[in-house]
């Protein structure tokens, strides 16, 4: 099952797949590309994803959801280019109680924006474009150089120019 | 991929959006002393390529999955330098 | 807008009428007709309504939700007949934030189950049927009797026969 | 509707579902002294209908809104007596 597709995503094939009468309550979530980004007019996107990892973590999150709760889950996302007002990704979870539903669902969606290897690059209004960089980019553990492993301590801020 | 028994490890690394572009290249091959990790294919990478722009710490990935800078790497291995995630 | 139908629902809609380039996020739920209940197989369900209340509960719900929230909400809710796997409520909330559109879907499902009019009866298989008595029903409030109306007292257990 | 001066209250009381069934209606006018509340209605409609099998506290409603037992209705208001929710 691929989870990465070029494809406009609709949600109705997905809420099909998971629907059964075992399971009384079906969550889904739908992201949509907004028109704007930290007051920018953002005029269209463009998806890329390192698609074989993409694949296999989006694998692991549904999998991950599928063991914490009593639910079963479908998930795809876009890439190349998108529109604004176009879904970029669609996730239906699917539990025999609305509250498992819930929150496999809102795991699922969190998990994919912190794990799963896609970027986007934004066009604006005035013909540039840039990279998005949200502002709480997770970084690389590097537990080599603690005692404790279960203690991580913050490394020193860095003295070189590759900072970001 | 078993760990290799050589005085040198010869592993694939990606580069991906930003960072494939201020390289201006999207994938290499670095060979590295044995053993090696994550971190020393970063510090070959940025002796290698002065362009790519790399922060202190970068996301890092090893045959397709998520890992640390202390990830022991092996030949064969692809690794991969993950600017900030977007998805979603 | 009518929030009551015969007609099968379609999530899609629903969530068209919601979706804007200013809400990023659209968060939705449906609620599916189980095959069991207290351990017993149901066949189908009749869902009956007072009408018009239902629909004046439902308006109230949905005006809620947008007022507590920066959000757009589309709600419906199906009667009548319905077999086992059918769609009995689909909702969908867009937001500018995902935070937004899972709270206040999950508002909407929860306010939906608390306070609108509808009554189901399920058929078994065994060729009997029953309305549906959930176990946590909500009892009516009187105050009239109270000293203090911001601290209710519980009224003495009935000695009537009429107690459920 | 406004409140009347008149020495009686005449209302509509519906019936759903459930106790519907057990009254063997789904409608009927009650009149009842002034002042009445919804508490006085279900006192009327228990005198009235033996069948209607209502709780000690049903959940009601006044014009098409929850309503408190101690809710003041008026001449022309439409009373509602709610079975057990089982919506959603």
């Amino acid at each position: 099952m691929a989870f990465l597709t070029e494809q406009p995503l609709d949600l109705t094939p997905l809420v099909a797949r998971v629907m059964s009468p075992e399971r009384g309550g079906v969550a889904c979530f739908l992201g949509v590309v907004r028109d704007h980004h930290d007051g920018r007019s953002v005029t269209r996107l463009e998806y890329s994803a390192y698609d074989a990892m993409a694949e296999a973590e989006c694998e692991r999150v549904v999998a991950e959801a599928e063991a914490k709760w009593d639910v079963r889950v479908a998930l795809e996302h876009r890439t190349g280019r998108l529109e604004i007002g176009e879904v970029a990704v669609v996730i239906a979870a699917a539990a025999p109680h609305r509250d498992a539903a819930f929150m496999a669902c809102r795991f699922v969606i969190e998990q994919v924006k912190r794990r799963v290897p896609i970027w986007k690059r934004e066009y604006f209004l005035d013909g540039t474009s840039a990279w998005v960089a949200p502002r709480t980019a997770p970084q690389a553990v590097d537990r080599s150089a603690e005692a404790a492993p279960d203690a991580p301590t913050p490394e020193p801020a860095s003295h070189t120019d590759w900072g970001v | 991929m078993t760990v290799s028994a050589a005085s040198t490890v010869t592993v694939r690394v990606l580069l991906f959006a930003s960072y494939a572009e201020a390289a201006g290249q999207t994938s290499l091959t670095l060979t590295l002393p044995a053993p090696a990790t994550v971190a020393s294919a970063i510090r070959a990478l940025r002796a290698q390529s002065a362009r790519a722009r790399l922060p202190e710490r970068p996301l890092c990935a090893v045959n397709l999955a998520h890992a640390r800078l202390d990830t022991p790497i092996s030949t064969g291995d692809e690794i991969a330098i993950l600017p900030p995630l977007a998805g979603g």
